[in-house]
């Protein structure tokens, strides 16, 4: 008995947590493949999928089972394990990054110990999101190397490529705002933008919106959003899947569920890259104005708020802009995005050296 | 916490060679034409100014360590910094000619040659496990680059890949012998370890000083580490070769010099025997394995091996004047080597490079001055007397012998004579066999320019040997006074 | 030493959780779906004649290229992480050290950029 | 305080046969993956030790740079492997041989059975120890400051790093039209429009 509580439980609770998290995150990653399709439709004056339930509701779900009843075929010249190895490991990627995003924070609890809603709260939270990000170039460069035909082994590469560059730029602007936060832990981050800023400098601690990172890194918000579109190879980024070029690239071999679960990937991974953004810029699970009724909603829904609106802009961007051509894809994240970051690494250090703004 | 400009003036030569070989970089690539030749003289100018800054700065009496104990500056260091610098800068003249007509002229060669120079300066001053292998890092990187520099050709991408690859073995090493001695005493700094590190050390120590003295004695390609000097030798281009043959050579002897004479001053018992195997190995086969060789390239690789193993000699002796020996030895060794390469760079027929013995032929007749210079070069490494290169093999074999290790210093004896042997066959090629066709006219005005100051320095070493010996029993003064 | 462990906990069964799922759903599918390949329905995705040779033949050296620089300016960024935070007590000489470093960087980078190392044909 | 022991072995375990696998595997690309994890089970050691930012910069950097460089060349180059496995079986025993007794030595030296002057622990005194402080910030506050020779040593090492992979892979093919955005919309409308006033009936 003593060792079922000591550590049967612990697991339990913990799987169950784990749970809590993956649940919504995968149906959330369903209806952001309808509510997709639906905006793209009205953007086009169309409408989108409205046959399957009522207003097309089950459409994502029928898509699921569409695929999972489908033959997966592995072509004759492909390497079979990798084959199947490659979607899995995009997937799980996508997945266990969720470990340490803080979906909210309460000290209202009057314990010693502030309830933090976080799975796994490690102090180097920031570090994890970015190892792991970076990891995500293997499904990729797997999957063309796997399935033996030139389109998928050039789209994998020049996708590899891609995601290689924007991801440096993507680490200098998590260094400066490291330098605004102070500290590795996401939750820090969240709360350094809550109790001190440019609201509390102007004299108005209520409008916490404004002591978010957004405001006074906003240049670095927008890289950081641009480069995030890269990184997850989504519009206007998408050339190596893009139909007219490679004929969609790495996964051109694949059909039915490891299609699927690539697809899967690269959904959660624009939730998580939109949830990093609300993190490091749009103050977390805080609400926008410091009063309160806005107080009395819980930090998930604040969180889930702003994950939608940042999805919006992912999906608006796909709507309305034409695609980059390779090179210009990789002159603007090498020559523009990597000398501004850099700039910007040593304007912000030295801003906040000299006007003695830094957190500790 | 912190230091100011001032504070660290030792290290004002290095900071000035990284900022000329940054500034020559950036300027190199934003000129359009002609950047290799101008970009070579400026990086001999830079060369020659650091030296002179070098002398300027040192530090007047005994040991000064500064960046929290992690660089150190002496007479020894300045000693062993002019001499590199001196073998890079006539490293980069050499390389003018030969890069221009063998068309690999890119101005990013001298600017790799100044960042190897760093290395070694960084190399022989510091005074931490941790400096050392990251001033060993920058030098060897470099001269991976350099050693496949003509990467058109197979063999020198061979010989840059085989120097990269025996090059890590070697740094690995290093590395786990300096985390065995760092987790059995407790800390990288070589002031330290030598107070914590007494005659009978641990096990783990004694292991760890292996290890480390196996990653040294791979840089400086002796006996039993030696495989990669041959082939790199022959594929890297020619320049290359004299370069590696020079500067990195001296760098890692006074490394090893350092390195053994200060963290482990007290550990003489244990790492002599090591070195006494090791210097008769190389000696014999710098001897033995020369004689066959018809390549002249191989053939100098093989007496550079044996050089080393010369050099060794005093090394083991582990006192005073045996340090100073090889000193004395590796400086003559240094000049030497450059003169004869000078000369093995003027092989031209019809525009193209040749390397063997036979092309040699005849020489006295077609060309005597090159031909009196190189016999001057054969002889002097031989160790006929007058010449500076019995000066050497003399004091390191005093010093071996006050050390009482008589039997290192017979067999250096015998492995000289047998070394000897194929030296005066070079000399026998030139004066006493008919030349077949003769080699091209005055190649390159500055290659005989540094052949005749060689040549100079080894015929008349005889007469300013005193000053080089009191200024090296000066130098090791200041290093043991520590 | 315990505290420190106790969060990382959750990421392992995390991992776990994550690994048993995928497995579990990929073998579901090829369960479910009736499998009845043959070679036309196997063969790769061509428009026009079948590949002759291996598919993963050579390519543009630019792509090393990419991964080195990639390498080089990731140690850069790992250089900047524990700087960026501690910058409160390195006060100004820790600003200045990595000054210099990003200096000593920045000068590669007009390097690269002169040489045309970052174009892309 | 078991699960801590029995986290360790599994690393542990997991990255020996991982090291042997990518040594033993006949496929290159299955090696480079065998080598991957053995970083990631390196990484767990790490941050079973408390050095958590280490752990991280491993994973960020080895793996997800010089991994992947490894795997473009392993993947993309048809190197064939087998040709130069051949001299495997007959280097086989030399390996062996020269494994073991190192294997040897170092349990030997460990254990300690030949005691060998005194069996001296560290007798210097460690690193002072840091005020309370999460690991990356110990690092931060002495790698920028005491250790700055090192830092910006190994920034002199990148540079040659970045010198030496231009000069021996970059290529410039010189003819290929490039397009230069800043000239493209620096134009003016001087340059691109003609003004031509036409007479009718008389075209250009």
């Amino acid at each position: 008995m003593e060792f079922f509580n000591a550590y049967v439980w612990p697991t339990i609770e913990i799987i169950f947590w784990i749970l809590v998290i993956i649940v919504p995150i995968i149906l959330g990653m369903a209806y952001l493949t309808y509510a997709e399709r639906k905006i793209i439709g009205a953007v086009q004056l169309r409408k989108g999928p409205n046959v399957v339930g009522w207003f097309g509701l089950l459409q994502p779900i029928a898509d699921g089972l569409k695929l999972l009843t489908k033959e997966t075929i592995i072509p004759s010249g492909a390497n079979r394990v990798i084959f199947v190895i490659a979607p899995m490991t995009t997937f799980v990627l996508a997945m266990i990054a969720w470990a340490v995003v803080p979906f909210g924070y309460s000290d209202v609890s009057g314990g010693p110990e502030p309830e933090k809603w976080v799975l796994a709260d490690i102090n180097v939270g920031i570090l994890y999101l970015f190892a792991i990000s970076s990891l995500g170039v293997y499904g990729i460069i797997m999957a063309g190397w796997a399935s033996n035909s030139k389109y998928a082994f050039l789209g994998a590469l020049r996708s590899a490529a891609q995601m290689v560059s924007y991801e440096v730029s993507i680490g200098f602007i998590m260094i400066t705002v490291l330098l605004a936060a102070g500290s590795l832990n996401l939750t820090e981050i969240v709360l350094a933008q809550k109790n001190h800023g440019i609201a509390h400098m102007i004299g108005v601690p209520e409008l916490t919106f404004l002591n978010w990172f957004w405001i006074p890194l906003f240049p670095m918000f927008v890289i950081f959003f641009i480069s995030v579109l890269a990184e997850t190879n989504r519009h206007p980024f998408d050339l190596p899947e893009a139909e007219a070029e490679l004929v969609s690239g790495y996964n051109v071999e694949y059909s039915a569920f490891i299609f699927a679960m690539f697809f899967l990937g690269e959904y959660i991974n624009m939730i998580l890259m939109s949830a990093m953004t609300v993190v490091l810029f749009m103050g977390g699970w805080l609400p926008p104005l410091d009063v309160s009724w806005l107080n009395w909603i819980p930090g998930p829904i604040w969180f889930a708020g702003k994950v939608a609106f940042c999805l919006l802009i992912f999906i608006l961007a796909r709507a309305a802009l034409p695609r980059y051509r390779y090179d210009q894809l990789m002159r603007l994240g090498w020559k523009i995005f990597l000398p501004t970051s850099l700039f910007a690494v040593v304007a912000v250090a030295g801003v906040l050296l000299s006007f003695g703004w830094l957190p500790k | 916490m912190g230091f100011t400009f001032t504070e660290i003036m030792p290290a004002w030569p290095e900071i000035f060679l990284a900022c000329a070989a940054m500034g020559l970089l950036v300027l190199g690539v934003f000129m359009k034409t002609g950047a290799a030749r101008s970009i070579s003289w400026l990086s001999v100018l830079a060369l020659v100014a650091t030296g002179i800054l070098e002398i300027v700065v040192v530090p007047d009496g005994g040991r000064v360590h500064i960046f929290n104990q992690l660089f150190v500056a002496d007479v020894f260091t300045t000693f062993v910094k002019c001499l590199i610098l001196g073998a890079s800068a006539v490293g980069i003249i050499m390389s003018l000619g030969y890069n221009d007509r063998e068309d690999i002229a890119r101005f990013e060669f001298p600017i790799l040659i100044l960042l190897a120079t760093l290395g070694m300066m960084m190399m022989v001053s510091a005074a931490d496990l941790i400096s050392l292998y990251v001033g060993l890092e920058l030098q060897s990187l470099s001269l991976y680059v350099i050693a496949a520099f003509r990467r058109d050709s197979v063999k020198s991408s061979e010989a840059g890949l085989k120097y990269f690859v025996l090059g890590a073995l070697a740094s690995g090493m290093l590395l786990y012998g300096s985390s065995m001695i760092y987790g059995f005493s407790g800390s990288t700094n070589f002031l330290q370890l030598a107070k914590v590190l007494d005659a009978d050390a641990s096990a783990g120590i004694i292991v760890g000083l292996v290890f480390v003295m196996v990653g040294l004695a791979f840089k400086i390609s002796a006996f039993p580490f030696h495989m990669w000097t041959p082939d790199v030798y022959e594929g890297a281009p020619t320049p290359v070769t004299a370069f590696f043959a020079a500067a990195p050579k001296m760098a890692a002897m006074a490394l090893f010099i350092s390195v053994l004479v200060g963290p482990f001053g007290n550990l003489v018992a244990q790492w002599q025997q090591v070195l006494v195997l090791i210097a008769i190995g190389s000696m014999l086969l710098g001897g033995f394995a020369a004689i066959t060789q018809s390549n002249i390239k191989r053939l100098l690789a093989y007496s550079s091996i044996g050089n080393m193993g010369y050099a060794l000699i005093g090394l083991s002796a582990g006192t005073k004047d045996g340090y100073s020996a090889v000193l004395i030895y590796m400086s003559i060794y240094l000049v030497m080597t450059v003169g004869a390469f000078a000369v093995v760079l003027c092989m031209r027929r019809e525009g193209r490079m040749v390397e063997e013995v036979k092309d040699l032929a005849g020489l006295s007749k077609t060309q005597p001055a090159m031909a009196a210079l190189m016999a001057l070069f054969m002889f002097s490494m031989a160790g006929i007397p007058p010449l500076a290169g019995f000066f050497g093999k003399f004091y390191v074999f005093l010093a071996a012998i006050e050390a009482k290790l008589y039997i290192l210093a017979i067999i250096g004896v015998l492995a000289s004579v047998v070394a000897a042997y194929y030296y005066l066959r070079i000399v026998m090629t030139m004066y006493f066999t008919e030349p077949v066709e003769d080699l091209d006219r005055n190649v390159g005005p500055e290659l005989s320019t540094i052949q005749a100051i060689a040549g100079a320095f080894v015929l008349f070493f005889i007469l300013f040997a005193e000053p080089v010996v009191q200024m090296t029993n000066q130098a090791i003064a200041s290093l043991t006074s520590g | 030493m315990e505290a420190l462990l106790k969060e990382y906990l959750p990421i392992l069964i995390f991992i776990g959780v994550a690994v048993g799922l995928t497995l579990a759903l990929t073998i579901a599918s090829f369960i479910v779906a009736k499998q009845k390949p043959y070679s036309e329905k196997l063969s790769a995705y061509e428009c026009g004649f079948e590949a002759f040779d291996d598919a993963r033949g050579q390519f543009d050296v630019r792509f090393y290229l990419v991964a080195i620089l990639f390498i080089i300016f990731d140690l850069e960024v790992a250089f900047l992480f524990p700087w960026a935070i501690t910058l409160g007590d390195t006060q100004l000489f820790g600003f200045w050290s990595m000054v210099i470093f990003l200096g000593i960087l920045t000068i590669g980078f007009i390097y690269e950029w002169k040489k045309g190392a970052l174009e892309w044909e | 305080m078991v699960v801590q022991a029995l986290a360790f072995y599994a690393f542990a375990a997991v990255l020996i046969s991982a090291g042997i696998m990518v040594v033993v595997s006949k496929n290159p690309v299955h090696s480079v993956l065998f080598l991957i994890l053995c970083f990631f089970n390196a990484a767990g050691l790490f941050v079973m030790m408390g050095a958590e930012f280490l752990a991280m910069i491993l994973v960020i950097v080895y793996v997800g740079a010089v991994a992947v460089l490894f795997l473009f060349v392993v993947m993309m180059l048809d190197v064939n492997f087998t040709e130069l496995r051949e001299g495997f079986a007959r280097y086989l025993p030399i390996g062996l041989v020269i494994g073991v007794v190192l294997l040897i030595e170092l349990i030997v030296l460990v254990s300690g059975a030949i005691p060998i002057g005194k069996a001296s622990g560290p007798v210097a005194k460690a690193i002072a120890k840091q005020p309370s402080g999460h690991n990356t910030e110990m690092i931060g506050r002495l790698l920028y400051t005491d250790y700055f020779y090192l830092f910006q040593a190994a920034g002199m090492v990148l540079l040659v790093a970045m010198i030496g992979a231009i000069v021996l892979t970059h290529r410039r093919r010189d003819g290929v039209r490039r397009q230069s955005i800043a000239k493209q919309t620096a134009r003016k409308s001087s340059e691109s429009i003609r003004v031509v006033d036409v007479k009718p009936g008389e075209g250009l």
